[in-house]
């Protein structure tokens, strides 16, 4: 009976403005039971990192966006849905990537999100490079086998 | 045109590069006349480490390069016939 | 060489700032890079519920909100945690209970949240009654069985 | 006062009743005398069953009965003994 939803899909240089994503997608809403909001944010590793460059492929980085969220919504009855990822150059504490989730209990919106942030971190082309405090030596972030080994847990694909 | 492919006719592929594929490369993206007996993607990795130490550097790791053919990710086996663009990148480190 | 964690835990009457909340507990901090932010809401299920009343046992609520915040920051390095819980008469669309969970990575944060919800449910002590359109029916809300299941499934208290 | 409870006499206990076993007891609180023979929690709940068809009413789903011992949860063999407070309600349902 639900009407499918239409997964909102963003890639920008902007910095995000979480609360007013959350509002967007919930606000005058009581159909869902459940909301999850999770932020992925630049650390500085204890003061070794003074920011990071996210290289994307433009296109791509949308559609594989849209690809995992409409994967995710298949999966799970879920009521809304945001993704987000920041593009160019972000320092210690910014948001790189949102994801917003509502369902109407909350297994289905834990789920959805841990699902979309495994997918998104091995498909999505996206590429870090930190940028150090000695403002000239850069290095390319290497991949975590564990992120691999997430998407795995999944089943398929 | 598949019947000048089947010659054996070179096809112009548009080729982009991301990353420290990019940066090894020297450039992020340019237009190369593909041989025609270059059919999958592990055909045209290997085809464009012959084109000069720069593409060697990038591309010796061959386990470390993904492929995707006009936007979406392909495996080594894929055909690339009919792709318009191949992009090359490193494991993505997004999220 | 993390430094033992003080989880922020409340019970109360009035609305929740949930924007407030997450930057009381991220503002100015570096040093995580994963948020997750769980909200609970009241739905309104169709239309049948006009309102919720949440009686609860004052003293003990704010006690087993405490151990359960223990209990995750014990099983998880998690750098900061907030669990919040309201009281009284909510309307559909606000928010019953927050939980927000800050980690260096997403497992831990995604794992504590959902551990936190799974045995908030079934161990706090908190009651809801339904009040319907009518004006005058109420009812007490059924225990899940999913919710008992859930709690199991973590292997221990 | 152990020796008072070994001699069998009666002592006070804080009764705490929630959501439907308050409106089925009819008061959220009370202080009673347990006889000293009332040793665990199932003895406590048994005990209070033979007060009155209130309390028959709020506590005859014994499955459905939860207590807690001064504000931490309690399992039915639990000894209520030193306990100044006891909770009964049903299984909770907040979050």
């Amino acid at each position: 009976m639900r009407a499918p939803i239409m997964p909102r899909v963003a890639v920008q240089a902007a910095p995000f403005d979480v609360g007013a994503e959350i509002d967007r997608l919930i606000a005058g809403r009581t159909d869902f039971g459940a909301s999850v909001v999770f932020t992925g944010h630049c650390r500085d590793e204890g003061g070794r990192i003074a920011a990071l460059e996210l290289e994307h492929y433009p296109g791509m980085a949308e559609k594989e966006l849209e690809r995992i969220a409409a994967e995710a919504a298949a999966r799970w009855p879920i009521a809304g849905l945001t993704i987000m990822h920041r593009t160019g150059k972000v320092v210690p504490g910014e948001v790189i990537v949102v994801v917003i989730a509502i369902a109407e209990h909350r297994r289905e919106a834990l789920k959805a999100t841990e699902f979309i942030m495994d997918f998104l971190k091995t498909d999505a082309p996206f590429w870090k490079k930190e940028h150090l405090p000695d403002g000239t030596s850069t290095e390319w972030v290497a991949p975590k086998q564990a992120d691999d080994h997430a998407r795995a847990t999944w089943g398929r694909e | 045109m598949p019947s000048a492919l089947a010659g054996g006719y070179n096809w112009l592929m548009k080729l982009l590069y991301f990353a420290w594929v990019r940066e090894r490369i020297g450039r992020g993206e340019e237009t190369l006349a593909v041989p025609a007996d270059v059919e999958t993607v592990a055909d045209l990795v290997g085809w464009l480490r012959t084109r000069g130490p720069e593409y060697e550097a990038a591309l010796s790791e061959a386990q470390a390069v993904r492929v995707a053919l006009d936007k979406v990710h392909a495996a080594p086996g894929a055909s690339i016939r009919g792709a318009a663009e191949a992009a090359l990148f490193p494991p993505m480190t997004g999220g």
